[in-house]
């Protein structure tokens, strides 16, 4: 099993700081998506870039959960394409995307809740997991040695997110904050090069947003993981996004910094107006 | 709260497993002497309707002898039933159950299962009990060297439905060749045991032979008798039936018009539960016998006077009389004759299931000594021996008339000798091989 | 007092990854093994072997089964008598051929039983695989309908087609007598129940542990993340095909090697019919009040069910009571349903969790907090 | 080779030789769908209304027969038996409604759906313990004889259940669409939360919804019970109404319906003239295979809601 690239002390060692935002790594080009007769995305088109951290925002049913539904293979659009790391994607399953590097959170949590908090954030390396039905029966040799050397990583995690204590509680019982931080730990666990987060802070209070935010933000460093965020608290996003997409009514009306975004007089007009 | 409820919890938990325990410890126990009888019945499940007559007829019979004579040769008999609601498990479980019962283990058993004399075929030889299975079960058991502890007397399915086959060529005067005959059957093994007899009838006397199996428990048969009714159009039509799938066969027939008096069942077929069941279009539907309905028979004044009168019945009055009761009379008839017999030898106390075995397989229910036990007229003599274990009983074919049974023909004798015997003989002897037994020789004993 | 963690600390993942982290639990297992290995064949009667502690074993098997589909995997089916019937069937052809005519030696030679039990698993196993293939689109209670497709198939496949059964006439197979070990008889009439009841127990023991670790690792865990929420465990990357697939051919190999168990070891002789949907109904009843998900839930359903009806006809008698027969199979229907309907509305997670909540209360005891 | 044969053209040429006997089998098939549709209308009205996949239709359609058949024996006339019969299933209703649905609210379909399991258990324990497991012969004077229509022949029963099962259809189209109950229940149907929200009595509807289904279990089960005697095997009828569940789609009448008639035809007329190339007896499996081929194209049932999948 191949050392994970991140550094192994990760609340201890002193953060690598930023990386330099690199090349296109996914782009949708020209994206419709209709359910019957309802139009939810016209027409969008941007790029994500590596390392960086994308924020979409948009009002309610601006469609931007469908839009990271596609991104990740759940919903397939009517036209349009995705390229991923310059190659166009074709028809393509959730948990193929899950094997190519693209994990995500959800907005309602959508964790396993009969299972540990351990085990959902194991169920995140699933995917690198190898050994045999067999081997796995007698639970010997390399079944073992591959669930230790997993663990091992997880608990890596564990101790990032701070979670430590409730690595054996049954997640149903864990509450709201705590469940959102576990989510989180699943994707991180399968160290995706792209994560999708879909209202990471939804419902949460001031504290846990920043506790929240600082995790984001450190993955970011350490891991260089490139960030697609959907968020509705404006000063989040302007704070922690490199970029912004802005939708509304399933149109793309802004695409910049997040300097720009909000100087764009169609946003203030369509969004920001209200403030 | 939680707290609470798991103390709850936990007592009765206590509680029920203290119980469990003295229950299945205890649970054996039976301290009074006499001969234990195990009746492995069914008054529960899909074919409970026609379980239920034959329970209390089997049952009714042996309160006759206790209270009339005190048992059998002075040796009280220990009655006890078990429920196998004609589920093969459960009447393994009932034999596991009552094979050790009594201070001498259980005389012998009658499943009124085909499946489950399958199921316990094997045990009954290493347990050394005999199985009774009086007009069912397999029909090679017959061939007494290579079974030793099974019994089919009076008759077996195959001499059944040899029987119903005479009967055929005698309505059509010896004619049978060309002629067309279905055979709708229940898909067990009980409704698949006449095929091979039917199959080498129909070779041998020339009629085309078509079969309809039914799938249990015989709810829908539509396809079915559209098939018999409208399109093949036989002339006769023979039914392996039992439980619903009877009244259910007499519905769909009438509703092809399909002539009762040309379909013709083996006996499970032809009960009256089955009959009323069906209705008025029952009317003419032919049924084979081995014991005939009816109360008036010399057994019944002292069943009157002893158990029906003294409210000992098991069951209702109407059933009284009644063809399957009788037939459950009958069926205590053969165990208590063979615990009888087997007395004469081995003295008059508790006996083994294997000194029950030599009685059993001496059994000569002479006209004279049916006479004496009142079944003259229900049952036709018969004679078991070390190698024949049917006995050489008879069959006769009844009619519907709307009320009752009618007889219809006399009493028709299987052709056993040339033909059904080297049938069993063959199928017993591939079994033997089978399960490497060696069968015994009878010729010494 | 005596149930105590406090002081057990894991130095390694492997130690906090094994299957009992408290050694008060491990003691309790060994215990038990040496209790069901030793003492029960020298006290239990042959009654008590025959009729409840060897059903009680075979059913063990057929609830892990089961529990893996639809208590880990989150697949409902009522297709196990099927499947059962399936591992039943393919024993006896197994165990029925002989290699020796197929290969054209002199001596007739046929599989050992241990290979005709996994051969029969594994048989069962494919056709379970090819019956979970609509599982992929059809979810919940539909599913559970399909299975019953398996069900009544299965059996009428069984006997329909003469070969299965041989060209029995009747479409009744039984065990031929085969030897465990020269000498020791395990199938057949001849053979004991103990050497019966030993070699099951064994069987049981080596499948729990398999199911048990399974469970501790990725697969288990993609059932588990399925049965919780399919879409989710999809989109982290699980394959919902092969994971259902793989849940349907394992839970079918259980099923199989439990069907072959209940014809060869317990009842010598079966046809189809002996694996009705009634026998479904029963398995799943086992997993509900043992509980869902649960591998020691499968164990304690599976006594629930054997030892209830055993209870119910015994209990009356020795209190004195003479309840007629056809009124106790009654009550027992009325009690197994009540009892469904208790376990359900009081914890839906069965006796397993009523266990669990027990060894809580234990570790505290005898104070309260 | 004889075996492609006799699946592949044989069949045909049989109904080619003979099409009105075609015909008829198709009649017939039609026919004994509809007895189907009686069983699965039960389950359908359960499930529109509460979600919950009542699994004890079948034991509900013994349990009123057994009622039915019972105080008949017992000497009250028809008309009288009928109204005390209902009144049994709406105390049944009730206390289902109270014992099992009210405490497990909330819990997931399965549950409810394994607690039916349970409840039909039992209440096939218990009519059998009120009313003992012989059979009882249920004469409501429908006739049994064959009717000759030209070369078509079908049977008067039949044709009697056909016009039971419309009629019944009906008279639930109208309760549905004219009364305030009827009403309320779709409102159910369509909305938990909005019929909650107008103030619409939950545990009413669902009282009153399970007495429905009870009454439908009671049509069901004289039907049935006239044909085949009112005995223990009544239960397992369910068994055939699910494949026409899971065929109509679980929420819909009209899928009831068609179903049921979709699935008789289409196992009588594969028993009648493809079944001797492959064994016979194919009735029990074939309606499942047939619902199982389908739902693979249409995994919500022919009437059913589609299914749409959100994260």
């Amino acid at each position: 099993m191949s050392a994970p690239p991140l550094s192994s002390t990760a609340s201890a060692a002193a953060p690598s700081g930023k990386r330099p935002i690199g090349d296109v790594i996914l782009s949708v080009q020209n994206i419709s998506l209709r359910f019957g007769g309802v139009r939810a995305l016209t027409n969008i088109s941007f790029d994500v870039r590596q390392h960086e951290v994308l924020a979409i925002i948009g009002p309610n049913g601006a469609g931007k959960s469908s839009m990271l539904n596609v991104i990740n293979g759940f919903y397939h659009p009517q036209e349009g394409k995705v390229f991923h790391k310059g190659k166009e994607r074709l028809k393509m399953k959730p948990h193929d995307a899950a094997r190519a590097g693209i994990a995500r959170t959800f907005q309602n949590i959508a964790l396993f809740k009969g299972m540990s908090a351990l085990d959902n954030i194991m169920t995140g390396r699933n995917t690198m997991m190898k050994s045999s039905l067999l081997d796995q029966m007698l639970y010997w040799g390399r079944a073992q040695k591959e669930e230790i050397a997993h663990r091992e990583f997880c608990e890596r995690i564990i101790d990032f997110l701070e979670i430590e204590a409730i690595r054996k509680t049954p997640v149903g019982r864990l509450p709201y904050g705590l469940q959102k931080r576990v989510e989180l730990g699943r994707a991180l666990a399968a160290q995706p090069e792209i994560l999708l987060l879909d209202e990471p802070m939804a419902g949460m209070n001031v504290e846990e947003k920043e506790d929240m935010c600082r995790f984001i933000l450190d993955v970011n460093d350490e891991f260089g993981t490139t960030m697609v965020l959907i968020e509705h608290d404006m000063g989040v996003v302007m704070d922690i996004s490199d970029r912004v997409v802005v939708l509304d009514y399933g149109r793309k009306l802004a695409d910049g910094t997040p300097h720009e975004v909000r100087s764009n007089p169609d946003v203030i007009a369509a969004y920001l107006g209200g403030h | 709260m939680r707290l609470s409820k798991f103390t709850k919890a936990s007592v009765y938990t206590m509680v029920a497993a203290a119980l469990t325990v003295g229950v299945l410890a205890g649970g054996e126990a039976r301290a009074e002497d006499g001969q234990y009888v195990p009746g492995m019945v069914y008054r529960t499940g899909p074919y409970a309707p026609g379980g239920i007559p034959w329970a209390d007829g089997y049952a009714d019979y042996f309160t006759l002898l206790n209270e009339r004579d005190g048992g059998i040769g002075g040796v009280k008999i220990l009655y006890d039933e078990c429920d196998s609601a004609y589920n093969n498990d459960k009447g393994v479980e009932c034999y596991e159950k009552m094979k050790g019962q009594g201070p001498t283990g259980a005389s012998a058993f009658q499943p009124l299962s085909t499946g489950i004399s399958y199921a316990i075929l094997d045990r009954v030889r290493a347990d050394k009990i005999p199985l009774i299975t009086s007009g069912l079960g397999r029909a090679d058991a017959s061939v007494g060297s290579v079974f030793p502890y099974v019994f089919t007397l009076p008759v077996t399915y195959w001499a059944g439905a040899d029987a119903i086959v005479q009967y055929i060529g005698q309505q059509e005067k010896g004619a049978l060749k060309g002629k067309k005959i279905a055979l709708v059957y229940h898909d067990s093994a009980y409704g698949k045991e006449p095929i091979k007899t039917l199959e080498a009838l129909a070779a041998k006397e020339g009629f085309e032979l078509s079969l309809f199996p039914v799938p249990h428990p015989g709810l829908e048969q539509k396809a079915t008798w559209l098939k018999i009714g409208r399109q093949l159009r036989p002339d006769y039509v023979i039914m392996w039936g039992w439980g619903v799938m009877n009244a259910t066969a007499l519905k769909e027939a009438a509703a092809v018009g399909f002539p009762m008096d040309h379909f013709i069942g083996v006996w499970w077929s032809g009960s009256e539960v089955d009959m009323n069941a069906a209705g008025a279009v029952a009317k003419g539907f032919k049924a084979a016998q081995f014991i005939l309905p009816g109360n008036s028979f010399g057994v019944y004044k002292d069943l009157k006077t002893k158990v029906f009168d003294a409210g000992k019945a098991k069951g209702e009055a109407a059933e009284h009389g009644t063809v399957i009761y009788n037939r459950g009379l009958g069926a205590a008839l053969l165990t208590a004759e063979g615990i009888k017999v087997a007395q004469d030898k081995f003295g008059k106390k508790p006996l083994t299931g294997e000194q029950i075995q030599w009685g059993v397989e001496h059994i000569n229910l002479s006209p004279e000594r049916l006479e004496q036990i009142g079944f003259s007229g229900m049952i036709n003599p018969v004679k078991l021996s070390c190698n024949d274990h049917e006995g050489g009983g008879s069959v006769i074919i009844t009619q519907w008339d709307g009320k009752e049974w009618q007889p219809a023909s006399d009493w028709i004798m299987p052709r056993r000798e040339g033909f059904l015997r080297p049938m069993y003989e063959e199928s017993a002897m591939a079994y033997a091989k089978e399960k490497g037994i060696t069968p015994r020789d009878c010729s010494k004993e | 007092m005596f149930y105590r963690e406090a002081g057990q600390f894991k130095a390694s993942y492997a130690a906090d990854q094994q299957i009992f982290p408290i050694r008060q639990d491990r003691i309790a297992y060994y215990t038990l093994l040496a209790v069901a290995f030793a003492a029960v064949p020298m006290v239990a009667n042959e009654y008590w072997m025959a009729t409840i502690l060897i059903p009680f074993l075979v059913m063990s098997i057929a609830s892990l089964g089961l529990n893996i589909l639809t208590g880990y995997a989150g697949q409902l089916s009522l297709g196990t008598g099927g499947f059962m019937a399936t591992g039943a069937f393919a024993a006896y052809k197994l165990s029925t051929w002989d290699i020796g005519a197929t290969f054209g030696l002199a001596e007739p030679m046929h599989l050992h039983m241990v290979f005709v039990f996994l051969g029969a698993g594994v048989i069962t196993a494919a056709v379970g695989v090819l019956f979970g293939m609509p599982s992929l689109r059809i979810k919940g209670f539909y599913l559970a309908v399909a299975t019953l497709a398996a069900q009544f198939f299965l059996l009428w496949l069984f006997n329909k087609v003469p070969w299965f059964t041989n060209y029995s006439t009747s479409g009744v197979i039984s065990a031929p007598p085969r030897e465990l070990f020269p000498g020791v008889v395990i199938t057949g009439p001849m053979a004991h129940p103990v050497t019966k009841y030993l070699f099951l127990l064994s069987l049981v023991v080596l499948l729990a542990l398999g199911a048990k670790n399974i469970m501790r690792c990725h697969l288990g865990r993609a059932w588990m993340a399925i049965r919780d929420m399919d879409i989710a465990a999809e989109i982290i990357g699980i394959r919902p095909m092969r994971t259902k697939l793989a849940a349907f051919a394992l839970s079918s190999f259980y099923c199989g090697i439990a069907g072959a168990a209940w014809a060869f070891l317990y009842t010598g002789s079966v046809e189809p019919l002996a694996f009705s949907i009634e026998v479904s109904f029963k398995v799943l009843f086992m997993i509900i009040i043992g509980g869902l998900g649960s591998i020691m839930g499968s164990f304690l359903g599976a006594a629930f069910i054997t030892l209830l009806p055993v209870l119910l006809t015994n209990g009356p008698r020795l209190l004195g009571l003479n309840i007629p027969v056809d009124i106790i199979s009654h009550l027992e229907f009325m009690i197994f349903g009540a009892l469904i309907i208790f376990f359900l509305i009081v914890e839906p997670h069965g006796l397993a969790r009523l266990w669990q909540i027990a060894k809580e209360k234990l570790r505290l005891w005898p104070f309260p907090y | 080779m004889d075996f492609l044969y006799n699946i592949l053209v044989a069949p045909f040429a049989m109904i080619g030789a003979a099409p009105s006997f075609f015909v008829e089998v198709l009649i017939g098939g039609l026919l004994s769908g509809v007895m189907y549709s009686l069983v699965a209308l039960g389950f359908v009205l359960i499930f529109k209304a509460s979600g919950v996949f009542n699994f004890a239709q079948g034991a509900m359609v013994l349990f009123a027969a057994l009622f039915f058949a019972g105080f008949m024996d017992k000497g009250i006339p028809w008309y009288g038996a009928l109204p005390l019969t209902v009144l049994v299933m709406l105390v049944l209703a009730m206390g289902i409604e109270r014992v099992v649905l009210r405490p497990l609210v909330n819990q997931p379909h399965i549950i409810l759906f394994m607690a039916t399991i349970g409840v039909s258990y039992f209440l096939d324990g218990l009519g059998q313990t009120i009313w003992g497991s012989e059979m009882r012969v249920l004469n409501i004077g429908i006739p049994q004889n064959p009717i000759n229509m030209g070369p078509i022949q079908v049977n008067a029963f039949d044709i009697v259940a056909a016009v039971v099962a419309g009629s019944l259809v009906a008279a639930l189209a109208l309760f549905f669409q004219y009364t305030r109950i009827g009403r309320a229940l779709r409102a159910v149907a369509d909305d938990h939360q909005a019929a909650l929200s107008v103030g619409i009595p939950l545990k009413t509807i669902w009282a009153i919804v399970w007495t429905v289904a009870g009454v439908v279990g009671l049509v069901a089960g004289v039907m049935w019970g006239a044909k085949l005697g009112v005995q223990f095997s009544l239960a397992m009828v369910a068994l055939k109404a699910l494949p026409v569940l899971i065929l109509g789609g679980f929420t819909s009448i009209p899928g009831a319906i068609v179903g049921g008639l979709i699935i008789g035809a289409g196992e009588k007329v594969a028993e009648v003239f493809w079944a001797d190339a492959i064994g016979g007896g194919i009735e029990d499996w074939f309606a499942y295979m047939l619902a199982l081929a389908f739902l693979l194209f249409r995994p919500q049932g022919l009437f059913g809601d589609k299914i749409i999948e959100r994260v």
